[in-house]
């Protein structure tokens, strides 16, 4: 952490991206709540430090596939609040006009393939992005993100055998939260995750999920080598969630305490843990870090209100995008 | 006559049957202490325990082919797939396996299993998380396929599925599982292969599967009032189909309209339909009309699913221009 | 005009798309040296290199999702899956995320990819590599389906599928591959949608797909000795399906027999009949029949399994009595 | 070897079954050659001594699944000869009445679940076969035998997981003979494939396939821990394939010299090998184990007469064992 003072730009990003992340997803919690959110959702907070410390080692044109719990990783690399709110409710203005909703969110322009509604169904995405960039010569590198529960889908031993035996530039980024559904990660894995990626020869890493600045520093690592060749590589990135499993989740206690959600939120935030070492660092004061936070409050509230002042798509719509090339696929 | 909803339909029909047969066990994602996140099983693992309610990793394909081998061997497992869009990871198992080892045999092996899953979409789930995908296993021979209307359905068919000795999959509607209906206490078992004429009438026949024979019955009751008489009927199972009564209502009314929510394009209304006009032929006085759900992924802002799937007053319209003799098509 | 086998069709309808666009590359278990066990291949990977024909592991499921990644990031696969029962084993990759993609995306997306398999029954394969399942993904919106009947189609309808923006399915009868055809030298396209009368009559039209083309033919051939002319036509692909041609044809014979390989419950004649059923319907003096394959799995012994498909004898057959006026059914 | 003299019998019922195997397999190769057989077939030549170590350690109760090369596990399990070439014959006699063959022979009175055509299919039976063992009480182990080609396939992780989470008496089998079809090991398998089930938590073992002594002493003790609860547990046995991947697969030096080959049978054939040990060992004499061979051979040659000779399954069986308890599914 010698060299606090020459990435302040990097760090303050890091921090309001994480806040960003947080806010959205207050605000889809909110939105949820009051009924004006149609469907279910799933959120990120907790998990922050992960989708933008991994987030923030890539280029535009790096290329991430995302997950169910997918909110933060679209802002991570990039996206916007309004046209993700549009999307979360429905409205011609989303990313994808209304017709994906929160578990298929994507932003193209970003490098975000997109939300996956199947546990694992992108790892064979996320390889044949990576497969893509060697066959064309590209540098880019692609990151599959999914969580602990996804590692039992046999999709996953697939697809590192063959970027394994063809030396593809993938990283396969575990966000091991503890819990699939309402499921300790125990009772349903058995033996070691990296010793899984290890057994296919694929070097692998397990790192604090909750510190911001060490999975960036990995990151930063591996994305280098990943675009020289050296890859593939895969993070377990230890975490948790703070809400419960989707957002009607609400008496959780049978399967997990309130006392571990307790200790995570207080001792391990990654928000508070990494604004606490910015001030201390003298990277910023805490008054600059409570107008960040204020302007991407009132930035959200703004997004929100648009969002539920948009249209929704017209009924023409629905046989639109069926088919690249047709306007009305039952016409 | 007590009325139950069709979730607590479900939760009877395993347990009663749990209670009779020690060699039935249910296996699935998070069917134990959670009870499925529709909580339809609530209360199993409690009587039975973890030995007869297995909760499995996320391994579609890998629970489906443990519950093939098992049955082979034995016990009588009702496989949990939480939802119906997931059968397309378990159709290896399911269909090169489960359904044809019988035959594959010579009658030496049986797979005496049944696929507890759903259908159904509105509840913006957006496009995995809510299709109705029964056509696909209704045209593998060796699988039994079950659409429950009602709690009654869903109580009676899902017993009569765990003492027959094939492979049996059965839908849930995952709209209808507070639905509420009448169903006496004590055995109750539908056999497979009978519909159910669930309101007589001279005029037209409606044929509807699982949610939409409610459909129907609202498309009666609108008609009614406007002095067209319709008959609905059930087939509560497609494999078995009960072709005969089909047909009596068919030669009666001859006029036939056939709602379902699969897919219309290749789908079953297409079967139903080519086998009514084939055997009702010269009966029939308009050609049978078919509505399916559109042929459209299904799209998550609300505006565009809600018009993707049959509804009353759609299925009354096409029923008056059939009755006033109006050709829907320039046939 | 020369005459190549439908293997050699396929081996240069590949080879120009692949010298045309760099981006085109094939994907599949022993697709590079072995030229497939069906040699279809024989020459690719010494013109293409292993980086273009790319031998994969036993993984299906694996190398469509990675295909499928491929595709929406700028590369054109083309999927070789060895036998047509594998589907099975893709269907999520391919019916989930395929071809949702361009939708769910809100048309942000697409998936231009091919995946080429087979169908076919005869073979004394046995029930695991015997089926037809074209049905299946013909069920699936977002899914183009084409189904050669000869080396000229096996040609030009995956030149067109290899430059189509979407995801397309083609079915090669792997009994047809080293059957001979006229195809002409140079470029050589078949528009999707277009079917092709292969033989005009007026007495009856015999709809046939795939392998059921030639045995339409010769269904034709016989009848025309007796003094009936029959139409026969290749609807080419299923999804988009031309309609009208077999509309124009119904409503000229009045009377249609749709003849397919795939089980016959629940399959592709079932949508072809009722489609013609309403739409022709007062042009119609018999039902249309339809012929499919046995509603049982494919039987290894030669003495079952060559009673389980359509023949010309049986087509001629139901077509004299069709025209002689004989009601099939007791309808 | 110490203890050789005290277990002749054994030693000798090895020898015995691995010449069997052998003299199938001659038989088959001929019947297919002077094509009296229908379809293919993959001979088991080479790899006896895996089949025979093996199932010389399990009770008739304990069971197996099988592959598409799966003629060796069948005798080894203890079929009979007569009804395995009726059922590669396709006759009513045979094991499956003639609807499987060679790809889906089974043997259910001697525990054989059967051979399987899809690559790594009977994973998930196998495991619930075990699954069954456990939840009923019993005490008897399954194995099952797959290909090195067969752990690119993720189902085989799932049921691992599984397996090693409920501690299941299953016993994973891997056959790597060198080659999946036309190619090498090494090309399609990244890592080790040990490794990879110890990630699982499974103990794993490497052996000399070619060993028979070897594979059953290994296997005795990993069955007996089995049966005590210690499972599940993973072999690698390193074996060879004499013929081509099936039998049509003659000119095959583009993927494998025949000195390699040529290596193999004459210096670590497992049947030489362990008849000189038996000589060597006193345990047999040059002339004894001449007319055991001889023995076999005119076994094997009335059995294939009688083959011959047999009846074909009568046609009315076309649609029989479609579904248990319906005599003609298409009645
Ligand atoms: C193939 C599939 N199976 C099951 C589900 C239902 N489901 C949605 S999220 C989830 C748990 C996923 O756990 P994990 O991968 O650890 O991600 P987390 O929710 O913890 O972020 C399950 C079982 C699904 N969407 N897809
Ligand atoms: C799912 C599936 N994919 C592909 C095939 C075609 N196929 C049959 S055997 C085989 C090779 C299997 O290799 P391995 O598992 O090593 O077994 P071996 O033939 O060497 O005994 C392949 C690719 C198949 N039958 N099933
Ligand atoms: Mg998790
Ligand atoms: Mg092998």
């Amino acid at each position: 952490m010698a060299e606090a003072r020459t990435n302040t730009e990097d760090y303050l990003r890091m921090y309001r991206q994480m806040v960003r992340i947080r806010t959205f997803e207050d605000n889809a919690n909110q939105l949820y709540l009051s009924a004006k959110m149609p469907g279910l959702t799933h959120m990120y907070s907790g998990e922050e430090a992960v989708a933008v410390g991994i987030c923030e080692a890539l280029k535009v044109a790096d290329k991430i596939t995302s997950t169910h719990r997918g909110h933060g990783h679209c802002v991570a690399k990039g996206a916007a609040f309004r046209e993700m709110f549009c999307e979360l409710l429905g409205k011609e203005e989303g990313y994808c006009r209304g017709k994906g909703g929160s578990m298929h969110i994507a932003d193209q322009s970003n490098g975000n393939l997109g939300a996956n509604a199947i546990v694992g169904g992108s790892m064979g995405i996320a390889t044949g992005s990576a497969f893509t960039a060697r066959m064309l010569g590209r540098d880019d590198v692609t990151v599959c993100f999914f969580g602990d529960g996804a590692t039992a889908q046999g999709l996953m031993y697939e697809v590192m055998n063959m970027a394994a035996l063809w030396k593809l530039p993938v990283i396969y980024a575990c966000e091991n939260n503890g819990y699939s559904e309402y499921t300790r990660t125990d009772e349903i894995a058995a033996g070691s995750i990296t010793a899984r990626a290890e057994a296919f020869g694929i070097e692998a890493h397990q790192v604090d999920g909750q510190d911001v600045l060490a999975v960036n520093a990995l990151t930063q690592d591996l994305v280098a080598r990943a675009r020289r060749g050296e890859g593939p590589f895969f993070i377990e990135l230890m975490t948790y969630r703070y809400h419960g499993h989707h957002v009607g989740d609400i008496n959780r206690e049978y399967y997990r305490a309130k006392a571990e959600e307790q200790e995570w939120k207080e001792t391990r935030d990654p928000i508070t843990r990494f604004r606490g070492w910015l001030v201390e660092e003298g990277i910023a004061s805490e008054d600059e870090i409570e107008a960040m936070n204020e302007e991407i409050r009132a930035d959200a509230k703004a997004a929100v209100d648009y969002a539920l002042a948009a249209k929704y798509p017209d009924t023409s719509e629905v046989d639109m995008h069926v088919y690249k090339g047709v306007t009305h696929a039952l016409a | 006559m007590r009325e139950i909803t069709l979730s607590q339909a479900v939760n009877e029909a395993l347990a009663e049957e749990m209670r009779r047969d020690e060699t039935v066990f249910i296996i699935g994602e998070d069917v134990a202490e959670a009870g499925t996140p529709f909580k339809v099983l609530s209360g199993l693992v409690e009587e039975f325990g973890t030995a007869r309610v297995v909760d499995t990793p996320i391994a579609e394909p890998g629970f489906m082919g443990l519950a093939v081998g098992a049955a082979m061997t034995g016990t009588r497992p009702v496989v949990d797939l939480m939802f119906g869009d997931f059968l397309f990871l378990v159709m290896d198992q399911l269909c090169n396996q489960a359904a044809k080892t019988h035959y594959m045999s010579g009658g030496k092996l049986t797979v005496p299993l049944v696929l507890r899953t759903n259908l159904g979409a509105t509840r913006r789930s957006a496009a995995q998380h809510s299709q109705s995908l029964h056509a696909l296993v209704a045209h593998i021979p060796g699988l039994k396929v079950a659409l429950p209307s009602s709690a009654l359905e869903a109580k009676g068919l899902l017993k009569t599925a765990i003492r027959d000795d094939n492979p049996v999959v059965i839908f849930e509607d995952k709209l209808m599982y507070n639905d509420k209906a009448p169903v006496p206490e004590g055995e109750v078992l539908i056999p497979f292969g009978q519909a159910n004429v669930k309101r007589e009438g001279r005029d037209i026949t409606l044929i509807g599967t699982s949610s939409m024979v409610q459909v129907c019955e609202a498309a009666a009751g609108i008609l009614s009032a406007e002095g067209i008489e319709a008959e609905v009927i059930d087939p509560r199972t497609i494999v078995p189909l009960d072709e005969a009564t089909l047909l009596a209502s068919a030669r009666k009314t001859s006029r036939v309209i056939v709602v379902d929510e699969g897919h219309q394009s290749y789908g079953i209304t297409g079967e139903i339909a080519a086998r009514i006009n084939e055997r009702a032929f010269y009966h029939l006085d308009a050609p049978v009309l078919r509505m399916g759900a559109m042929d459209v992924p299904v799209p998550f802002s609300p505006a565009l699913e809600d018009i993707t799937v049959p509804t009353p007053e759609g299925v009354a319209e096409n029923a008056r221009r059939l009755v006033r003799g109006e050709m829907i098509h320039a046939a």
